[in-house]
């Protein structure tokens, strides 16, 4: 399999501030990958570099092979969305298409030609002859959108182009994109905050924090098997339960309890014993009934109930340490009460204390 | 560039520095030369010819701190600069309150705006060479507002400003604002104008009255604002010259004399420039010293990006 | 602030509070009539004065309404006064003005927006330091930059001539008129080019702060467009910044317009600007001074800034709201 | 001026014009009415020869014209002929070899022996070599009188000085100022020097302003004018108008009793329609020494490389002091001419009485010609000083000995 865009030992800095270290990514021809992290780590730095909106300090970008460091924008084969769509305001929505194309100074049909075949795709157009400014925020980042389709490149980069939007404006747009991604088959660089929109969305997801890679994998694989506990922390909602404490000849230790940690493969063999924090999913605790099967269980305090509707997070107490679990919406628990609940170690995240790492 | 399914343009090599950002450069050549050779450059020539003793044409006869010794020396000197720094405060303190108290009223959703705004901003428009006369008269003790009172029956109201020397930078400063807080109220006002109505909305939800909300919350968002006043007023009250000449020139006696009336009048009617420019380049050095430490934290301490 | 300190306390209103007459909108009303009046007092003044005759202002009380109106002072300062030897008045500067006005507006406001649009979008190294000489510049009192921009003039247009020298072989072959010596000095384009540059410092920071308020992912669009320099310059950021430009205008046709010394040092009696005229009603040292005619020149003089204030409007305010406030 | 001469002018590329009758640009500062009335004797007479005087006026002597002419001349593109005080303010132009010679035309016209005084041909000259026209002598030491407020205050009308200083206190009993002084430092230094001539005498002066002694102006007959100007400060006091005509408007009305002004002040009058002898008087040199300075105006030629301008520049030199011209430029203008040889029978009672003196030889050199403009500016921001403050007599005295001590 061939990859569409390469990033090779890519640094870029600000003066003394490091804003990208020795970052190395490679993406699949017509894969969506989506960098995921929190304000700061350098997401869209990244997609600038890509772009070639930003000058790298060092490292190659190779986009279908060739190498484009150092290539104006518009010369890498990219389209781009940016968060605030970013649409000329002067100009009608037709200006907005083909600006780019004219540019290019492509022949006059073939512009009115693509400008059709995007507002097409993108059922606008009967917006083609109106301006930015008559437009609501989700016709304008479906213009933003088509922009990007006229130039009929293979990688589209997205900057946060949701964020602008309401919530469910957004869901909208997203399956949208969804939609696009199947019929066109491009190749899509998609920046955001939103874990939501990156499981919905992504192929792979890059998870990133201070300028590098902590995670690159499926949406599964980033899910279910964090690779250390920075991306264990920040994927799920509500986030990962942690436990610290003690692993010993294949257990897991934490006060007078132990669990073994029966079925949950290890990265590599079997570790030694060290100190080490557990990761359990609110989500994948069991209750009721099903706790009979579950290898392991234990009975907590329940401390405060919110009910979400589809679901009730339990704020509880095993032993001494706080818990969080989410159950069933129709679950009735009161608090004070007791719970029994039971864990899969399977299904859990063991991670070395001192280096995070998964174990 | 690429637009169809052509492949992307390979680039290996790293270009040069030089010619990153070409177009960007070859376009601020003008401000580029502007900069070196009009504002550094003859800056230069200024400070090097204020060690010479020239006199009515730029000469390189080095004469070392002379034309410093002499201007300290001078009485003229000392009173100039104590009266900009009188001015310049004053004028500093009132252009900013007076403008953004009068744009503060203007932005209250008030009838006749606009008529208004034209009122305080029409000064702006007119040459000082007449406006300082039509002050100057205004101020006269014998026919002017002080006439007019004592007629109204005041017999012992007093306002002559500009014949005493102590009151006269304020009779200065009178017309100075007339002439000034236009504009700057125009700014201050489009800063308002630039203000979120929510912050208001939240002000009022904490019960925050009107005045507090004003002096601690909208004068902090205005910052750029201020700074930008703050340019546009500075250099005028640095470059005070025409008002001086056209009100009092300078009377009574040396009483309203400033820097740069000092600078242009010993360059051209005493034709010493050596003297002229030794006070110039004490009012750029002191300019330098306000600015550069400001001008680095706003402008040169950002990075891109 | 003392009119909101003193409704402050009793209403706390927000700042957009519906009309009514209420004892704060009384007060706010009543600050803004007192404070007008302090400045349309000297308008009055050069109004009434300027339709006086001599006697009458001779006789005092300059608040006076005239008791015979006359227009004779503006038809003198218009067409009668004299300025050395040529007694048409401030006529004969007119269109002059406007032949030094238009050039300089044009130069010294394209070199202006173009530098405010390179500082703000396309930094190079270098590029703020630039820009901080600029406004430091600002603050030169300008005359003392007389003689060292006569002495740059003077050389630049003798390096123009020795640029060009080289074409006269070829002109005088083709049987044209070949290039004489250049000068800068003594000429429009000298003039111009000098408004350009004093008018650079404080055009620039405005262009500057406006373009950098433009949002930056407009500017990244353009180029992922594959929009240069020249074109995100023409068909983005200009079409965007008309409240900018009327700012930048109001403010060059107010210094251009008023400028005396330097249209008079770099230019030839034969396109000397209005306000030679005006100075020389106005500034003559000896024989009488006739104070209606010179008011009557001045505010024929300031008509032209005063036309642009008062047509441009509301486009002042939301041009300097994008050009000043933004940082 | 049609379109396509405007784009002429406009465009910087100068062609050599080949136009039978010569162009001159001429800069000057006479703006205002009688002035310009002179300004066009002259232009008149050029016309005239068939060339043609193109009018650069500047209004404002010192500080507006000087930088602007100067500027010109240093830019390589100079005006053909211009006014400048004569005097030491054209040295350096000429060292620096920016200023046409006229001796030729000197020689050939005799201004020799024509010229009186011979100081204003001197104040020209720079080692041998004559570089200007002298066209007009103002003097400075004039004291003009109120017959309206004499007669309100019921004395007679004083014939010097000292008759004014005792006549002062009836002034003041009849509400009337006595001395109007225009605030500004170089009216107050026209009455200083008025004074000094008066009451120190000629040789004091010379001493002072000539030799750059310091000692005497530290000496009793320079305390004795500062004691003077300092009781002239006093009579002042109710004074406070800016310009100088307005000063002597005081006079005209009669709600000054007198003014220090040089003879330039009685157009004013002649505009008021007061005649000499009735309404007002003069008294030149105060009446009590009948010396007169001989300051006034000269026309310089800055070179021109163009040999066509240069023969035109020498024939204006040698038109500007023709006889003719300088009997309508000067009765235009109130001034006196340059030349012994002429009739002045029109002029006026004052002008009349300062002919007088100069044909005495009742003349000292004009500050102007023997103070540098940078020591004029120093004392007249002393006088300045002086006048609107309480500064005593010898603080004074003992500035302006330093300002002489430093004077080159």
């Amino acid at each position: 399999m061939s990859y569409s865009v390469e990033i090779k030992k890519l640094d870029l800095a600000f003066g003394a501030v490091k804003v990208l270290q020795e970052l190395d990514l490679n993406i699949h021809e017509g894969e969506f990958l989506v960098l995921l992290g929190s304000s700061g780590c350098g997401k869209s730095t990244l997609l600038n570099c890509i772009a070639g909106l930003l000058e790298v300090t060092d490292g190659q970008i190779h986009i279908k092979g060739q190498n484009v460091t150092w290539a104006e924008p518009s010369e890498r084969g990219i389209g781009m969305v940016f968060q605030s769509y970013a649409l000329y305001p002067q100009m009608t929505v037709r200006g907005n298409l083909s600006f780019g194309l004219k540019n290019a100074k492509l022949p006059k049909a073939e512009i009115e030609e693509r400008v059709a075949r995007a507002a097409g795709i993108l059922q606008i157009e009967a917006l083609l002859d109106r301006k930015p400014g008559a437009l609501s925020g989700g016709q304008r980042q479906r213009v933003a959108i088509g922009r990007a389709l006229v130039r009929d490149v293979d990688v589209f980069l997205f900057d946060e182009p949701l964020s602008n939007l309401d919530a469910k404006l957004r869901v909208d747009l997203r399956v949208e994109l969804k939609r696009l991604h199947n019929q066109l088959q491009n190749t899509m660089i998609y920046v955001t905050h939103d874990q939501v929109e990156a499981m919905t969305l992504a192929d792979r997801i890059a998870v990133m924090k201070g300028g590098a890679i902590m995670q690159l994998g499926s949406p599964d694989e980033i899910y279910n098997r964090p690779r250390n506990l920075y991306v264990a922390d920040f994927i799920g909602s509500p986030s990962m339960n942690f436990l610290e404490g003690q692993f010993a000849d294949g257990s897991f230790r934490i006060d007078d309890m132990a669990m073994p940690m029966t079925g949950y493969e290890y990265v590599e063999g079997q570790p030694s014993n060290r100190a080490a924090v557990i990761g359990i999913r609110p989500e994948h605790v069991v209750t009721g009934e099903l706790v009979g099967n579950a290898p392991l269980q234990y009975t907590v305090d329940v401390d405060l109930v919110e009910p979400m509707g589809s679901d009730t997070l339990i704020y509880a107490k095993l032993g001494q340490h706080g818990f969080r679990i989410r159950m069933d919406g129709q679950a009735i628990v009161k608090a004070g009460e007791a719970l029994a609940i039971g864990i899969d170690p399977a299904r859990a995240s063991l991670f070395d204390k001192a280096s995070e790492n998964r174990i | 560039m690429t637009v169809a399914s052509d492949p992307p343009v390979q680039t290996v090599r790293k270009p040069n520095r030089m010619f990153k950002n070409k177009m960007a450069k070859i376009a601020s050549i003008p401000m580029i030369l502007t900069a070196l050779c009009v504002f550094v450059g003859g800056t230069l020539w200024t400070v090097l010819h204020s060690f010479t003793g020239s006199r009515m044409l730029p000469k390189r006869d080095w004469v070392g701190l002379a034309q410093y010794e002499r201007l300290w020396d001078s009485d003229r000197w000392i009173i100039s600069v104590k009266n900009l720094a009188l001015y310049g405060f004053f004028s500093l303190t009132f252009t900013l309150v007076v403008a953004f108290c009068l744009a503060a009223c203007l932005d209250r959703k008030i009838r006749f705006e606009n008529t208004f705004r034209t009122i305080f901003l029409y000064p702006f428009a007119l040459s000082f060479v007449v406006t300082g006369l039509a002050w100057q008269w205004i101020l006269n003790p014998q026919f002017g507002f002080q006439s007019v009172v004592r007629g109204w029956g005041w017999e012992s109201f007093n306002f002559d400003p500009l014949n005493n020397p102590e009151t006269v930078m304020f009779g200065l400063l009178i017309a100075g604002l007339w002439q000034g807080t236009g504009l700057i109220m125009c700014i201050m006002l489009a800063g308002l104008r630039g203000i979120d109505e929510d912050i208001w909305k939240a002000a009022r939800v904490d019960g925050i009255g009107t005045v507090k909300t004003y002096v601690q919350v909208i004068i902090p968002m205005m910052r750029p604002v201020f700074i930008t006043s703050l340019v546009l007023i500075a250099s005028g009250i640095i470059k005070l010259y025409d008002l001086v000449v056209a009100q009092t020139n300078g009377g009574p006696g040396i009483s309203s004399e400033v820097p740069a009336k000092y600078v242009i009048n010993y360059m051209f009617q005493a034709q010493n420039l050596g003297q002229g420019f030794a006070a110039s380049t004490m009012m750029l050095v002191s300019v330098v010293i306000i600015l550069i430490p400001w001008a680095y934290l706003e402008f040169g301490g950002k990075k891109n990006g | 602030m003392a009119d909101l300190n003193a409704n402050a306390g009793v209403v706390p209103q927000g700042p957009k509070p519906k009309k009514r007459l209420s004892r704060g909108n009384i007060f706010l009303y009543g600050t803004l009539i007192v404070v007008s009046l302090y400045y349309l007092l000297p308008l009055y003044v050069m109004m009434v004065t300027s339709l006086k005759g001599m006697p009458e202002i001779r006789m005092g009380n300059v608040f006076g309404p005239p008791l015979e109106i006359t227009y004779q002072p503006w038809v003198k300062a218009w067409s009668e006064a004299c300025t050395g030897i040529n007694c048409d008045g401030l006529s004969r500067g007119f269109w002059n003005s406007v032949w030094i006005l238009v050039p300089s507006l044009v130069l010294s406001i394209s070199i202006a927006s173009v530098n405010g649009y390179a500082l703000a979008n396309w930094k190079f190294k270098g590029s703020e330091t630039f820009f901080t000489v600029l406004i430091i510049g600002a603050f030169i009192p300008y005359q003392t930059m007389l003689y060292p921009l006569v002495i740059m003039l003077r050389e630049s247009g003798d390096g123009i001539t020795w640029l060009v020298s080289w074409m006269n072989p070829i002109l005088e072959a083709l049987g044209m008129e070949p290039f004489g010596r250049i000068r800068l000095m003594g000429s429009l384009s000298g003039l111009v080019i000098v408004h350009s540059i004093f008018g650079m410092p404080i055009l620039t920071l405005l262009f500057r702060n406006y373009f950098a308020s433009v949002p930056e992912e407009l500017f990244k669009a353009a180029r992922v467009d594959g929009a240069g320099f020249w074109t995100i310059y023409f068909k983005i950021m200009l079409p965007m910044a008309l409240p900018i430009f009327v700012v930048a205008i109001i403010l060059q046709v107010t210094g251009i317009w008023n400028d005396f010394l330097f249209g008079v040092i770099y230019t030839k009696p034969n396109i000397y600007p209005m306000t030679v005229q005006l100075n020389n009603i106005v500034n003559s040292v000896q024989g009488v001074k006739e104070y209606n005619v010179n008011m009557a020149a001045t505010l024929l003089t300031g008509l032209v800034p005063l036309v642009i204030y008062f047509a441009s409007g509301k486009l002042f305010v939301r041009g300097i709201a994008a050009g000043a406030v933004k940082g | 001026m049609n379109f396509r001469t405007k784009l002429l002018a406009a465009t910087a590329i100068v062609s050599a014009s080949a136009a039978s009758a010569v162009e001159l640009e001429v800069t000057h500062w006479w703006t205002s009415g009688g002035e310009a009335a002179a300004v066009s004797k002259f232009a008149d007479a050029w016309n005239a020869t068939g060339n043609t005087w193109v009018d650069g006026a500047i209004a404002g002597s010192g500080g507006t014209a000087r930088p602007i002419i100067i500027s010109r001349i240093l830019g390589g593109d100079p005006m053909a002929a211009t006014q400048l005080n004569h005097g030491r303010q054209a040295e350096e132009l000429i060292e620096a070899g920016l200023l046409l010679d006229l001796t030729d035309v000197a020689e050939a016209g005799g201004w020799r022996d024509i010229v009186n005084p011979s100081s204003l041909l001197d104040s020209c000259t720079l080692d041998g070599r004559i570089y200007c026209v002298p066209v007009n002598i103002h003097s400075a030491q004039w004291l003009w009188l109120s017959h309206d407020a004499y007669e309100k205050a019921g004395v007679a009308v004083p014939s010097d000085w000292n008759e004014f200083v005792a006549s002062a206190p009836a002034l003041e009993k009849a509400g009337v100022t006595p001395l109007a002084m225009g605030q500004q430092g170089w009216q107050q230094n026209l009455a200083f020097g008025a004074i000094t001539i008066a009451v120190a005498g000629l040789d004091a002066w010379r001493e002072v302003t000539v030799n750059k002694n310091a000692d005497v102006a530290r000496g009793p007959e320079y305390t004795a004018v500062f004691e003077a100007v300092a009781s002239a400060r006093e009579l002042a006091r109710e004074s406070n108008v800016q310009d100088w005509n307005q000063a002597t408007n005081m006079v005209i009305t009669g709600t000054a009793g007198a003014q220090l002004m040089g003879d330039w002040a009685q157009g004013e009058f002649s505009v008021a329609q007061q005649v000499e002898g009735e309404d007002y008087s003069c008294l030149p040199g105060l009446g009590l020494n009948p010396i007169l300075d001989t300051g006034g105006d000269a026309f310089y030629f800055p070179v021109n490389d163009d040999p066509e301008i240069t023969a035109a520049q020498k024939e204006l030199a040698a038109l500007l002091i023709s006889p003719e011209v300088q009997v309508s430029f000067n009765l235009a203008k109130g001034s006196l001419p340059v030349r012994g040889d002429i009739d002045m029978a029109a002029a006026n009672g004052c002008m009349q009485k300062g002919l007088g003196i100069l044909a005495d030889g009742g003349v000292l050199p004009s500050g102007d010609q023997s103070l540098s403009a940078d020591t004029q500016t120093q004392i007249e921001d002393l006088m300045a000083q002086f006048w609107s403050s309480d500064m005593p007599a010898s603080e004074a005295q003992a500035k302006y000995a330093d300002i002489i001590a430093r004077a080159d």
